[in-house]
């Protein structure tokens, strides 16, 4: 492969948090026409280098320069007009304006014009996805499309208006299988039309089907750069994480007379799902897979009691529960570890330890309603201990957590009260490789142990390395189930696919 | 379908059709209710709770909202009176373009404490609230001045039209006009401008906005500046029209600014309400006042209305929430 | 006493409430270097301990749903109502001769239970219609106000027994009765935000509701309750204005709303929610009290009281939620001027 | 140990001294709130006061007309231990308690605008509201003629004073003068002069022949004038009511205003410290008491409460001598 010229060169980047050193003398080159992967565990610093490049961080020292000339102190408005584009993880859209006005919004900042008008914005909008080849709803407001269309709408926003180099934080995380390939040709698309797409994912497929080269970071330092062609997936995984780790199914199977802790009988919600029936035994380790928006998440947060299902029944070690809400979930012994954790697992701003209580609060309290400080005490020390949360002070704020810690308080919240059940949306999403096999690691012992753990997930590998069994969805309906006999890579993607 | 659109984007039929309704109930309740002068009196009555309410609008779509208008708006409409009492000046245009100066001024405060400290609005605003009003009658007066200078006197006396029927004469005040001017002005802001828009995404999302590059503080700042200018202009329009100067006058009337805006359609939480909307929320609640003087209900009645109608609309927008639209996921049987 | 010692510990543990014993001491030393004959009395002291309990009260109240990212500006017409409530009751029993102690306990239970009712309807509004708490309670502030008008034909309600008095007048070993109540009713909320499992809820309520109610958290029934207890605070405050002014009226305390804002505040309640400190409300209650004195004693112009109350919401807001940003902000206009 | 809050009373007379001497004595008028026109004219009559006794009387108020504010500054000056305090109430029920303690410290306590003060040692109004409505129909029907319709306007219908001086008027044109006719029970203005302007034109559109309109709140007539004015009617109808000059003084000029009526806060300042001195010196207040000022030479005793009373001192201003009065 030619070398092209460097776009854009990051030298000597340094950001610190407070005490937390983000970034050390980063260096980093992206070149035209590539696509370029940063990798690196939780917390080594990607999102914060992202930041930087695109003026939403100012750097405590180091350099940047587009096309050879220093850009100085950025902002995001200087950044986006000098063609840098971002789509972070979170999307950014505005839920309140129409999908056109939001594809618009970035031409628009750039252009400078004073004026506007709704009809410019349709074109433009209707310009984009039909370069792109992506269909959308323009009238309808962000608010009301489903996340997989949400990311198409800032796909083509950072689109519509002409960038030299378009990062994507983790683009993937929220996308189905399917939609992941579409992406990926999207990506194809770009690099062929010149432009330099910079990429970050966890998933490390991703990085070898789609990446030129690679950035490496690890605690803020960046450890490897190059082409992806001279590495290999084990490699790649020593030089992120300093160390080998594998990924092999490891999974003890269980007496044939087990007796199913949790199961479901013809569950349905209008709309969402319908007639879901299966079980899970004591031990067993169950995957529910499907693309996003077939109704796993539903299935999950109606046996959790979040959106109760209208009509079947829950049988919690045999006996029917009334699981019309989240307390009576709890109170059957059934627990939920849901999809997003930043807005649905943690409390960022409080302390490692009220987040370790916060699921268990019921138990912890005498008669008149008093925390029992001994009994806080324990149940903090137990779950920092036995998940391995590396913290010197659980009275600190989970904040100054790692993603794959924070993750293990969000578990050992749950884990604290010992349900009978574990219920587990994409558990792994957005933890590293040494956190996640470690995740994954509580699992199998906690099952080994007598729990039946629910993982919903779409990661294809980590379903294969953890469950006896795997269901898939799709449309609201179980539609296949892969035992254990018949358990692979490819028997899963091709359940997922259909 | 077709009803929907009716109902409008936020409610704007709705309130519509509420206001007809009013006035047809009071037609028939009290003959000689019906007619240019009625008419004529409301308008007068709502352009100063009209002119702040653009302002409160403007605040509220960009996701804050201000309790400080009225100290603002009285310190800059009394301020101005005190200052051409002492230099002995006259005038008509320039009084109200130095009221709009100082309103903004004064509204830079809140600017630099939201835009520049990312403090919330409601707490920075109460503050500001007692710092206005405490510095307008601490430093430049208390006392109730009832003699305004020739040119604002005229003024207020100007009309736009007259219209003479057998019940009386119908004037419709002068002012009337840069209010409509206003209305107009400000609803091309909103809807055609970049700086309009920006207005919606940052009450939409701040987040966002910082981060395709919207100058989140540069509109914020204009956002409680502007709040301030039209809260000083609207400010000296009261103490034109009412021909009187009282530092006392205002503060303590918010709500029923903020309420017209909320029923208007415009969400507390940022990123929605339009003008026409506020318009019908200002007009409702001027008519709903208007009326229920004029049947010789107590104050106190008022009050209770103007809390329900905040609650109604505000409960409707919250159950209209909840109900909206989810896309089935559910390959339904086919019959 | 071990409970009044963990208390006192846990507070002085706390920085900002450190920070505000120390203002606090600094303001009588001022004030007390400023009018040395008036200030530092026994009797002044009382006096201000005689001010403190129902904007203190109040401002508890505030501070409680603050905690949670909400806020209640009805709690002044909440006291007022369960105010006239005794009154009503004191009016109709026989005024100033129902004067059996046991109807003392009968009609202040009515004002707390008027205080809860409204509070109730706050809780409905807020947890379960979804109206954001500043509209909810602001127009249930008009709403309360409104209906303690029109029951009232707007006047000021008295004809209360000494029995019932004696709460707001007398002393036990030189402190008032009133104060003693805010103090017992600072405790108890004390108790409730840090040693209880309710307590717990209310913080992280506040912090993120998502996650709240994924923990299992009754979002609903927290909100609900939270807005109960500040309807009960108000009506304690009720029953102190009541007792202390010997009347009820429908405007009584207009100025309050705001200030109690300053002083939950001040105290170091965060109002995006999930922090706050009872300690730290009452300490500030007990400072803007002693600033206010010392503005009345030194005879300074109430609007300057008025100005100083607004720029110390200000500050305290700037200084405590946005240090970072603050000296970001400094550094970059120093080094601007050297550069 | 209960005791009552007066426990902490300083022994014996060193704290305000009961000995009658100027020196020694300190009076504190405490106003609704400071700063409007009324209230400084007040205090002109507090200091002319001090000047003339050598008496240290200072007048204070809060920022708005909040009772919980002057609870609070009440609250705070009992530790100053001032020989009497002179209080004009927002709300007198709302001060009864503070009032309360301040006499139980030892501190004498003057009301106005107060005739039902319990916790007052004499309260003093500037006139009886029945006889000051009297004199205002007195007046009006004079103007109108002795016949025509007439409207009252009241700044709350809840305002006591509004609705006594209403009722004054009205049984006094029943009784003396029958062809003038109230087209209304008393209207609203919410002490709102918006409310009154709009008020009053509804008033003339629906009763073209009306003749006459009396204002109760201070800024009620100018409403009134201000409709009258503009509806051209200055001479066909006659605008009079409570006010005071500062407010009315502009449509004086072409009659929209005729006449106003009020009494002299300079004096009723004046008058509260001197009874504040009588009682310091240990004497009494009493029916036909002669406080030396203009309107308070006889002072008569409400009935059924005997430390109330009034004078006889309500002032007309119209055109003629409205210069006379600067506030
Ligand atoms: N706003 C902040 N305040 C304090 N620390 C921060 C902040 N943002 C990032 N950090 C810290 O900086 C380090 C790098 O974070 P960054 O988000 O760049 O990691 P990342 O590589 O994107 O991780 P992940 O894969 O989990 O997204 C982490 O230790 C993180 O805790
Ligand atoms: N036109 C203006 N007038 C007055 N102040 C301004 C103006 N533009 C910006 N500022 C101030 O300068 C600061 C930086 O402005 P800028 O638009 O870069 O903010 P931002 O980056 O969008 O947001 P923030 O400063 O909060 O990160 C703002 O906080 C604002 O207070
Ligand atoms: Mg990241
Ligand atoms: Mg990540």
């Amino acid at each position: 492969m030619p070398e092209t010229a460097i776009v854009l060169r990051a030298r000597g980047v340094r950001k610190t948090y407070g005490g937390v050193t983000a970034l050390r003398e980063a260096d980093v080159d992206i070149r035209r026409g590539e696509v370029h992967c940063l990798a690196g565990e939780n917390g080594s610093g990607k999102s914060t280098l992202i930041k930087i490049v695109s003026g939403v961080e100012q750097p405590d020292a180091g350099t940047i320069t587009l096309d050879g000339h220093d850009v100085g102190r950025l902002t995001p408005t200087r950044a986006v007009e000098l063609g840098i584009q971002v789509i972070h993880q979170d999307l950014s859209l505005f839920p309140n304006l129409s999908v056109a006005e939001n594809i618009a919004m970035v031409a628009r900042v750039a252009s400078r014009r004073r004026l506007v008008s709704r009809r410019d914005a349709m074109a433009l909008a209707k310009a984009t996805t039909e370069r792109l080849g992506v269909s959308l709803d323009l009238t309808e407001r962000a608010s009301n499309l489903p996340v997989a269309q949400r990311q198409l709408a800032a796909i083509c926003r950072a689109f519509a208006h002409d960038a030299k180099v378009l990062f994507m934080d983790e683009p993937t995380t929220a996308l189905t299988w399917r939609e992941v390939d579409a992406l990926l040709a999207l990506v194809d698309t770009l690099r062929a039309e010149g432009l330099a797409v910079v990429f970050v994912s966890h998933k490390l497929e991703e990085v070898f089907r789609i990446s030129d080269r690679v950035t490496v970071l690890r605690n803020g330092e960046v450890v490897h750069a190059g082409e992806v062609k001279d590495l290999d997936r084990p490699t790649l995984v020593r030089v992120m994480t300093g160390q080998d780790v594998t990924e092999d199914r490891d999974v003890t199977e269980l007496p044939p007379d087990t007796r199913p802790v949790l199961a479901t009988r013809g569950l349905g919600r209008r709309h969402e799902f319908a007639d879901v029936s299966f079980s899970v035994r004591a031990g067993e380790v169950v995957g529910l897979t499907g693309l996003l928006g077939s109704g796993r998440t539903e299935i999950a947060e109606a046996i959790f009691g979040m959106r109760p299902a209208d009509t079947g029944e829950i049988l919690v070690d045999g006996e029917p529960v009334r699981v019309r809400s989240v307390h009576d979930a709890i109170r059957a012994g059934i627990a939920y570890v849901p999809g997003d954790r930043l807005t649905q697992g943690v409390f960022l701003g409080q302390s490692i330890r009220r987040n370790l209580i916060a699921g268990s609060i019921d138990r912890l309290i005498s008669r008149t309603g008093r925390l029992r400080d001994k009994a806080v005490q324990r149940t903090v020390t137990t779950a920092v201990e036995s998940l391995r949360i590396k913290t010197s002070d659980v009275a600190a704020p989970v904040r100054t957590l790692s993603g794959g810690n924070q993750q293990r308080v969000v578990l050992g919240k749950w884990l604290a009260r010992s349900p009978r059940v574990l219920v587990l949306n994409s558990p792994t999403v957005g933890v590293d490789i040494g956190s996640k096999e470690g995740i994954l690691q509580v699992l199998r012992d906690r099952a080994r142990a007598g729990m039946g753990v629910l993982v919903i997930s779409d990661d294809v590998p980590e379903l294969v390395s953890v469950c006896h069994r795997v269901l898939v969805v799709r449309r609201g309906r179980v539609v296949d189930e892969i035992a254990s006999a018949r358990m692979s890579v490819q028997a899963v993607t091709d359940g997922l696919t259909g | 379908m077709r009803l929907s659109r009716l109902r409008g984007e936020n409610n704007e039929g709705l309130l519509a059709g509420l206001i007809i309704l009013l006035v047809l109930v009071m037609g028939v309740v009290e003959p000689g209710f019906l007619g240019p002068a009625t008419f004529a009196n409301v308008v007068r009555s709502l352009l100063v709770d009209l002119t702040f309410a653009l302002g409160m609008l403007v605040v509220i779509v960009s996701g804050g909202i201000d309790v400080s208008f009225t100290a603002i708006a009285i310190f800059s409409g009394y301020g101005v009176i005190v200052l051409m009492n002492d230099l002995g000046a006259d005038g008509t245009f320039w009084p109200f373009a130095l009221a709009a100066l100082t309103g903004a001024v004064l509204g830079s405060l809140n600017a630099a404490m939201v835009a520049g400290f990312r403090l919330p609005t409601l707490i920075v605003t109460l503050g500001t609230q007692g710092i206005v009003r405490g510095a307008l009658i601490a430093f430049i007066g208390s006392q109730y001045l009832s003699n305004l200078p020739t040119g604002l006197e005229t003024l207020a006396r100007s009309d736009l039209f007259a219209i003479t029927t057998g019940g009386g004469t119908a004037r419709m005040t002068l002012l009337a006009l840069p209010v409509a001017l206003l209305c107009v002005l400000v609803a091309l802001l909103l809807r055609s401008t970049m700086l309009g828009r920006s207005i919606y995404a940052i009450g939409g999302d701040v987040e966002s906005a910082r981060r395709v590059g919207i100058r989140v503080g540069r509109v914020q700042t204009f956002v409680y500046l502007f709040a301030g200018a039209l809260a000083g202009f609207g400010g000296l329009m009261h103490v034109t029209l009412s021909r009187q100067a009282n530092p006392y006058d205002l503060v303590g009337s918010e709500l029923d600014v903020i309420a017209a805006v909320v029923i208007g359609g415009a969400s507390i939480f940022g990123g929605r309400g339009s003008v026409l909307g506020t318009v019908l929320g200002v007009t409702l609640i001027a008519l709903i006042n208007n009326s229920l003087v004029l049947l010789g209900v107590p104050s106190a009645w008022q009050r209770l209305a103007v809390g329900l109608l905040v609650l109604l609309g505000v409960g409707l927008q919250a159950l209209g929430q909840g109900r909206r639209k989810s896309t089935p996921i559910l390959a339904e049987a086919r019959s | 006493m071990t409970g009044m010692q963990t208390v006192a510990g846990a507070a002085l543990r706390n920085a900002h409430v450190s920070r505000l014993v120390a203002l606090t001491l600094l303001l009588v030393v001022v004030f007390s270097a400023l009018a040395p004959t008036v200030f530092p009395t026994a009797l002044n002291f009382q006096s201000i301990a005689y001010s403190v309990p129902e904007i203190g009260l109040l401002a508890l109240a505030m501070a409680l749903t603050m905690i949670t990212g909400g806020i209640d500006l009805s709690v002044v017409a909440t006291a007022n109502l369960a105010a006239l409530t005794t009154a009503g009751l004191y009016i109709a029993a026989g005024g100033e001769t129902a004067t059996s102690p046991l109807l003392v306990v009968a009609f202040c239970a009515a004002a707390l239970l008027v205080g809860m009712a409204c509070g109730a309807v706050n809780g409905l509004l807020v947890s379960r219609v979804r109206v954001s708490p500043i509209l909810a309670t602001l127009a249930t502030m008009q709403i309360f106000n409104g209906i303690a008008i029109l029951w009232t034909d707007g006047k000021a309600q008295y004809g209360f027994p000494d029995t019932f008095l004696w709460l707001g007048d007398a002393t036990i070993a030189y402190v008032p009765v009133v104060f003693l109540i805010f103090i017992g009713a600072a405790l108890l909320i004390w108790h409730i935000v840090s040693r209880t499992g309710l307590g717990t809820r209310i913080v992280l309520v506040g912090a993120n509701p998502v996650a709240a109610r994924y923990s299992g958290v009754d979002e609903r029934g927290v909100l609900m309750r939270t807005y109960l207890i500040s309807g009960l605070l108000a009506g304690i405050a009720g029953i102190v204005i009541a007792a202390k002014s010997t009347s009820a009226s429908p405007d009584y305390g207009g100025s309050y709303v705001l200030l109690a804002i300053v002083i939950a505040v001040l105290g170091g309640t965060d109002p995006f929610g999930g922090r706050g400190s009872v300690a730290g409300v009452v300490l500030a209650a007990i400072a803007l009290q002693v600033l206010a004195s010392g503005f009345n004693i030194m005879r300074l112009s109430p609007f300057l009281y008025q100005i100083a109350q607004g720029l110390i919401l200000l500050v305290v807001m700037v200084v405590e939620l946005r240090r970072g940003r603050l000296l970001e902000r400094l550094r970059g206009l120093l080094s601007g001027r050297s550069g | 140990a209960c005791g009552s809050s007066a426990d902490l009373r300083p022994d014996g007379g060193n704290s305000g001294g009961n000995s009658g001497a100027p020196a020694d004595l300190r009076f504190v008028t405490v106003v609704k709130l400071t700063g409007v026109g009324w209230f400084n004219r007040m205090e002109t009559g507090v200091k002319e006061f001090a000047t003339e006794t050598g008496i240290d009387a200072t007048q204070t108020g809060a920022d708005d007309a909040g009772p919980e504010k002057q609870v609070k500054i009440i609250q705070d000056l009992i530790p100053q231990r001032p020989t009497a305090i002179a209080v004009v109430p927002n709300s007198p029920e709302s001060l009864e308690g503070v009032l309360k303690r301040a006499r139980d410290a030892g501190i004498k306590v003057v009301t106005h605008e107060a005739s039902d003060q319990k916790n007052t040692d004499a309260d003093i109004e500037a006139f009886d509201n029945t006889a000051y409505g009297a004199h205002m129909m007195d007046e009006l029907a004079k103007c109108m003629g002795e016949s025509g319709k007439y409207a009252n306007f009241v700044g709350h219908l809840t305002a006591k004073t509004h609705m006594e001086w209403a009722a004054g008027a009205q049984a006094r044109a029943q009784e003396k003068f029958k062809n003038v006719t109230r087209v209304a029970d008393p209207i609203e203005s919410q002490e709102n002069t918006g409310v009154a302007y709009d008020r009053t034109k509804e008033l003339l559109t629906r009763n073209p022949d009306i003749k006459g309109i009396i204002g109760s709140a201070a800024t009620d007539v100018a409403g009134i004038g201000r409709a009258v004015q503009e509806a051209g009617l200055q001479d066909k109808v006659c605008v009079m009511g409570t006010s005071i000059p500062s407010v009315s003084e502009k449509y004086f000029a072409d009659g929209s205003i005729d006449k106003i009526f009020f009494w002299d806060p300079a004096v009723a300042g004046k008058a509260m410290l001197k009874i504040a001195q009588l009682l310091a010196e240990g004497k009494q207040v009493e029916e036909g008491t002669n406080l030396g000022l203009p309107g308070y030479e006889s002072l008569k005793r409400f009935p059924g409460n005997p430390t109330t009373f009034h004078g006889n001192a309500w002032i007309d201003v119209d055109k003629s001598n409205a210069a006379e009065y600067k506030f």
